[in-house]
């Protein structure tokens, strides 16, 4: 499937974009995460939280959506 | 006695000017079963961090969860308290220090009402809406802010 | 960070226009080291009282004790919450239903202080100050309000 | 001692005056109320505080001040 990933915040500083397209193969958040600390490392350093269909999705999720967004702590207000 | 079903855009791109907000308040006038309203305004602070002064804060946000997020909030707060109307504004892009980033209005019959209701909304914004805020220093380098 | 030492006059005459507020929030812009203002509007509610509709409030007060409890409360309310500014303004006379008859405006760095301010701010007033309001119907009988 | 009394609200209307100049020669609070329920039989049933120097006082009070005000359950805001 094509995931296309989003960045936010911090997050597209370290990945120095804001939104990208993969081919992912795979299942769940948790296995895309690790492809993504393959390809940036330094996001392994970073809090953040998954979300799908705009909602918090936790790291044993089963990835069905191809919008994913990598969100850090919010800063609104 | 308006609660809009579907998400609409909580976003204003820059600041929220003060005569936006006044606009607002008249826009109230006319409904006369409302006896207190409540406003909460964030200003953008002119914080020192070692030794830099914060110059503006750039918003950016996940616009589309947000904007959902921002409607899970407003539907829940009209279910918990009696209010007869609530608005919610957010900042985009750039807002200086001294200028003001979010707007959240509520207003019902009564004034207990809306002293809970502003403080859960306002609450809840923090939390569960993805927005960022990125702190400008005057040098032009910037950290990422965090809510306390 | 200006606590007013001396008394002043909180008392506006008629309603208190949505213009007066926005340029009151407009001053705040160089304040900068304040994060958070919270700002209560009391409105004439048009209640039905058996079958007859207030028009309007007329406000008369104890105005010298009236304007000592505003600033009693005003110098307890800035050594219990860590407040930039604060200020209160209350009508006297006519305010027709739809009209401002009290705004109560604080600001501080921190949100979490407004909230608790305002709400004490205005249970304050609600309580301690000498000011009446005489409900008129539109067939101009009245009646004497009473705070719940 | 000439005291002058201020009637706001409701009590306003029993009194059908704002304020009057009373002579009065006894010390308490209650002694001046006892005297304004004979001027005043309908001030009886309601129900008010009393002022003095602007702050509210027991009805055993001296009364110091030459103004003294009737003050009927605030209603601002």
């Amino acid at each position: 499937m094509q995931l296309q990933i989003k960045y936010f915040g911090l997050l597209a500083e370290i990945t120095n974009c804001d939104q990208e397209t993969l081919e992912f193969s795979k299942s769940q958040v948790s296995d895309l995460l690790k492809e993504l600390y393959i390809k940036y490392p330094l996001l392994k350093q970073k809090d953040f939280k998954v979300a799908q269909n705009h909602e918090i999705v936790s790291n044993n999720s089963n990835i069905t959506n191809p919008e994913i967004a990598l969100l850090p702590p919010f800063s609104g207000g | 006695m308006t609660t809009e079903k579907k998400p609409k855009n909580v976003f204003k791109e820059g600041a929220i000017s003060s005569e936006f907000i006044a606009k607002s308040i008249a826009k109230h006038q006319s409904k006369t079963a409302i006896g207190a309203h409540n406003i909460f305004l964030g200003q953008v602070r002119a914080d020192k961090i070692d030794g830099k002064t914060v110059s503006g804060i750039e918003y950016t946000a996940y616009k589309e969860m947000a904007n959902a997020k921002f409607h899970e909030i407003r539907e829940a707060t009209f279910s918990r308290f009696d209010l007869t109307c609530m608005h919610i504004y957010h900042s985009l892009g750039m807002v200086k220090t001294g200028e003001i980033c979010l707007f959240v209005f509520v207003s019902s019959p009564r004034r207990k009402e809306v002293f809970k209701a502003l403080e859960y909304v306002v609450e809840e914004i923090k939390a569960k809406v993805p927005v960022y805020g990125k702190e400008v220093f005057e040098d032009s380098t910037h950290q990422w802010k965090v809510n306390s």
